[in-house]
């Protein structure tokens, strides 16, 4: 952007509610599971810009995850089925909260577990961690074989980890609904009550490839997580709805390969929005975002995001949620 | 092994020396059948610290279109570390390699790289010996101008469906001995090229490979039953499907005595006897 | 194909249990909506060489549908919130029956209605008239805006829908499934135990796209149906476990552009297949997909279709399977 | 109204003629500023029976992406019926546009046409005005070319943002009147060209026009005033996102007097004051 212009203001609180706060930079922030734990794309991109990093999900004990083939490209998307691979809690304190406290990062730490109680167990072990500005609670985990029913599509469950998680831990607390909720609404009113600072979505869609040539599944677990541009159209949608229906901030995520999809979560109401596989497409993309969104805010004369967050929906929505941003700068 | 499943960011690995560029097609050459040599100028300093067995991703679309939505992971066949160039040999068997194949003279590509880990040489190792099966053959030609420049003894060995598939030998340093086999015999050796290694073993200081997972397979079982205690060791490059290519996604995994590894950052070169197969 | 070789058997019966069968010729069905009523595409290909086509969704009074715009493009896929434009039933039956009893179509009409009583009483129309080979039962109309709640989220509903239309006529009755629905498989469980014939799924996720140089939905609507190559990979997922778990005929779509996307679904477990985005992009998609299944058939010495269906199932499920499809044709 | 809103298979609609058929590029000229005339060759049969107004719906991707997934609407600018050819005028905004635009010599084109319904001149129409709003002018061209041939009088009213965005004088038969208007005044008549066409009312028989929807809603309330009970009638070309193109979807529809009606099958041309703005 020109630099004559005043830059605009892009910070963010994604917990006005919070005393410790979840103030960010900017809006953009890195999702789970596309940008590791912060170091693999320091090589790329200068991370201390993002907003802040969402790190993989963390689980009780440690996982070696699903058998490959993991990922499947799928038109203008792709499946994956990981299997949350992760070192566990444990591990994970071992080594990364003081070396993003030294490398000054904002991190979030996505945690997924199942049950209550280990969700609660997790967060109370991060509360006393450096480095660790907030957790996102994955209440869905499409692709992991236990039983297959999902916190996320229960509003009662739902609401259950996230009084527990918000029990255990001061830190900033997002919760992370499921597309596969069949109300995603009352989901994302149930978390809102049961304590939650701000709700981010949408996780992946279960969906699934076969090959044919084979006659079986692609993924070596069947099913995967569905993300990427082909589901944009899903994500804004409840985006659209969940930022209608609640009053703490919403990080909307889903298929964002550019600036313009990133103005679309911000008008259906999103305060912030996330970027997962569209960094495996472009390294750069969260700094393309960060400046594109400056520029576009410096050409129409927008001060601060606020006054352009909701601007997609009704007036009478607009003017809540407007004041929610506000307040969350 | 659990707790080791976090890929540590190794030397070689991306962590370093990999970017984001912007590359230029000169020139396309038809090769090996139905392959195509497409040759990209490239920044000096990305050729010079290039090591054969590191690869490159490559979005194989125009920038108008989400779909194919994935870069696509090539090695490099050839490099001319003073015009700041790269060859890479693409196999058009698909949407991503179809289109690098369909690409003109002067387009322009996004490629990140280079990535991964790289096949080592030994300073001790006098006689190497590399086995190339099919497309599989473009890291060991840049190995084999490598290791013929240091002065190592080099004995090639190639196999491919049918003559066609073959390498042209003049492709290869003079210096180099090169041996072929073909499935349906109409070049060389009747049969597998893991077939031939057998009579290397014992001559080889290192073994280096590059091709399908079942060649590695049946490498393996042709050889083992005449190495000794792991000697000569085997560096094989192990093909996955990838999304990221810097390690973040654990999309690319490949199951090692030492735990999950992913074949984008710690490999995708490995040690034959480390991999669970 | 080459004439040298056996054509191989492509013929389905989608209603087994149905002593009027709904036997096509080959398992390749236009989809509802994107085929209007069987002319619209007359000029452009042989209508007569399709397994069969589904009506536009008819509804009991007239309806002159939603603002415009109706259509949106998004990444491999599409938006559309037509809004249930179509003359009404008893408009619907003055002008397309006897139509299509001429011109010998293998017609099945889709019906989509507010009320369990409005269904039964469209079947029961429906049931007197010439030139219907089936019903499909719309109880997903994601983008009506009445409510919004939706008869196919929920098992209990879509069941009393299936029954109320089983009792207003001996037709062979299709229930098409809503992706919304929590657990499609219960849904699924839940008609088939009613009296469904066949079960026919997917119809469109609820999705949305916001305009923003206008800061405001592109859609009339505001939300619309997503279709097209993205959602795929959904509803694969959603066809392998509802042929997993049910055994009247399932009919597979959502995103089919080729012969593979046909049989990922036929060997996901369809006994049949829909398309509809695909006509706009190639009206002779339909053909391309029945020569070219025999083509693959006779390639893979395969004799007839059964023999494939459900061939990415577990070995259990897949014998069930077999069975149900061997049994229709 | 409603159980109007099914739509007939009219005269002229899709119904019969249409065909999906391989164009191959023959010729690409820059036009107006950044538009590009692109000449395909097509069917004998297909040119021979087209008339001015009528669409065609072009696959604006390479075969192996599904990304843009629907055809492009395109009306054509110029007709070769002896050669069979068809010259498309694009005006690359977006992404199918933008990738006609990029089409070289010898590519090959899927193209579903011709659809919809034409431009109707009367037999006893001597005085033709034609309106024309920037791309738009592509089936005003065809039609003054038709009109020219058979002695009808043209008056051709173009409108552009500026200079570079008009049509060069020389694309018109020299017996059409031609004149220009300018939002910025770079030349000819500073303001709309709807402005202009007051002055030809009362000498015109009939009035056509193709722009935007905003032109057509300036034109009305430039015009209306001085018409007489609807003499000259005015036939206008609605743009609509399509999907089908062929009546099949309903997701094009223009709200008439007469109900819902689809701007692929039953239009694109409409009687202006049958139009509900
Ligand atoms: C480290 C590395 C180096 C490589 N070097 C070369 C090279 O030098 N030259 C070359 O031609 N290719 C190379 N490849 C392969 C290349 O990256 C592409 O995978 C290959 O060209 C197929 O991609 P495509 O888009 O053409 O096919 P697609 O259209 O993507 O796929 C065609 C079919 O093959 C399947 N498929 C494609 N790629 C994979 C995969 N990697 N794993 C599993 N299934 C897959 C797809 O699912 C699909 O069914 C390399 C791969 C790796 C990992
Ligand atoms: C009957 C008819 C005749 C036409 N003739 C011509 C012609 O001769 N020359 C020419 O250049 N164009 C013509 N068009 C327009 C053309 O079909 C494309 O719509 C236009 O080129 C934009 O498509 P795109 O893919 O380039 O832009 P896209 O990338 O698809 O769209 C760019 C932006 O514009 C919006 N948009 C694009 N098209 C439409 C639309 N039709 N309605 C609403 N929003 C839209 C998109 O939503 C997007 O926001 C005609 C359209 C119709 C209906
Ligand atoms: C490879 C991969 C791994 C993921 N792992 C996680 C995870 O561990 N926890 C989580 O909450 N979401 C995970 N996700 C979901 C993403 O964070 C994000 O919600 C989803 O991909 C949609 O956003 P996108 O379209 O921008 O990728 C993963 C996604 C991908 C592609
Ligand atoms: C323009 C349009 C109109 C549709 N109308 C109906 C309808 O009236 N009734 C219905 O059950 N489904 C309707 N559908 C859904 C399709 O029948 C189909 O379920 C969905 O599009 C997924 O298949 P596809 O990806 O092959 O298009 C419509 C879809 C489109 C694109
Ligand atoms: S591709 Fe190797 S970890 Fe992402
Ligand atoms: S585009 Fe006009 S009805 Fe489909």
């Amino acid at each position: 952007m020109s630099a004559d212009l005043a830059v605009p203001d892009l910070s963010v609180d994604l917990a006005p509610n919070n005393p410790r706060e979840l103030r960010l930079a900017n809006p953009v922030i890195a999702a789970s599971g596309c940008f590791g734990y912060g170091q693999e794309y320091a090589g790329l991109i200068e991370v201390s810009r993002l907003g802040a990093f969402v790190s993989k999900g963390i689980t009780p004990e440690p996982r070696s995850g699903n058998a490959m083939p993991r990922i499947v490209e799928t038109p203008a998307g792709m499946l994956n089925a990981i299997g949350l691979q992760n070192p566990g809690i444990r591990g994970f304190v071992k080594k990364y909260p003081r070396l993003w406290e030294k490398q000054r990062l904002t991190a979030i730490v996505n945690i997924s577990a199942e049950t209550v109680d280990d969700f609660a167990m997790m967060a109370a072990i991060l509360d006393e961690q450096p480095g660790i500005a907030g957790i996102e609670v994955n209440v869905s985990c499409p692709n992991i074989n236990r039983g297959g029913y999902c916190f996320g599509w229960d509003p009662e469950m739902s609401a259950d980890v996230t009084r527990a998680v918000r029990a255990a831990t001061t830190l900033p607390v997002i919760v992370k609904l499921s597309p596969g909720a069949e109300d995603v609404v009352l989901v994302a009113q149930a978390v809102e009550a049961a304590g939650a600072d701000a709700i981010s979505l949408i996780n992946t869609l279960v969906g699934m490839a076969i090959d044919v040539r084979r006659r079986r599944p692609v993924l070596g677990n069947g099913t995967g997580g569905l993300s990427g541009p082909a589901v944009k159209p899903v994500a804004l949608r409840m985006v659209y709805q969940v930022a209608g229906a609640v009053q703490v901030p919403v990080i909307g995520l889903g298929g964002i390969l550019g600036v313009d999809d990133l103005l679309e979560f911000v008008m259906a109401g999103a305060s912030a929005v996330q970027v997962g596989t569209g960094i495996f497409v472009d390294p750069q993309l969260p700094i393309r975002l960060i400046d594109g969104l400056a520029a576009w805010m410096i050409k129409e004369g927008v001060g601060s995001l606020g006054e352009i967050v909701g601007a997609a929906q009704p007036a009478a929505v607009r003017a809540a949620r407007g004041r929610a941003a506000e307040g969350s700068g | 092994m659990a707790t080791d499943t976090v890929s540590p960011t190794l030397p070689g690995g991306s962590g370093g020396s990999s970017r984001l560029f912007v590359g230029q097609v000169e020139s396309l050459d038809p090769i090996m059948g139905d392959a195509m040599l497409v040759s990209v100028r490239v920044p000096r300093t990305v050729a010079q610290q290039l090591r054969p067995g590191r690869f490159f991703e490559i979005t194989c679309r125009h920038e108008t279109t989400f779909d194919p939505l994935l870069r696509r992971p090539f090695s490099v066949y050839r490099v001319d570390r003073e015009r700041g160039s790269l060859v890479f040999l693409i196999r058009p068997f698909g949407r991503g390699s179809g289109w690098m194949a369909r690409r003109k003279v002067g387009d322009e590509l996004d490629v990140l790289g280079p990535l991964g880990n790289a096949y080592e040489t030994s300073p001790t190792t006098r006689n190497l010996v590399l086995v190339a099966g099919g497309v599989g053959v473009a890291p060991m030609v840049m190995m084999a101008d490598e290791a013929a420049a240091k002065g190592v003894n080099v004995a090639f060995l190639m196999g491919a469906a049918n003559e066609r598939g073959l390498l042209p030998a003049a492709e290869l340093p003079s210096s180099v001995e090169y041996v072929v086999a073909t499935d349906d015999g109409s070049k060389g050796f009747h049969g597998f090229v893991t077939q031939l290694a057998r009579d290397y073993v014992l001559w080889a200081d290192q073994i280096m490979a590059c091709g399908p997972e079942p060649m590695y397979r049946s490498l393996r079982d042709a050889i083992n039953p005449i190495r000794l205690n792991g000697r000569p060791p085997v560096q094989v490059s192990m093909e996955r499907g990838m999304a990221c290519g810097v390690g973040a996604c654990l999309g690319c995994v490949v199951e090692t005595k030492r735990g999950m590894r992913t074949a984008c950052l710690d490999g995708p070169v490995f040690d034959l006897d480390e991999v669970l197969w």
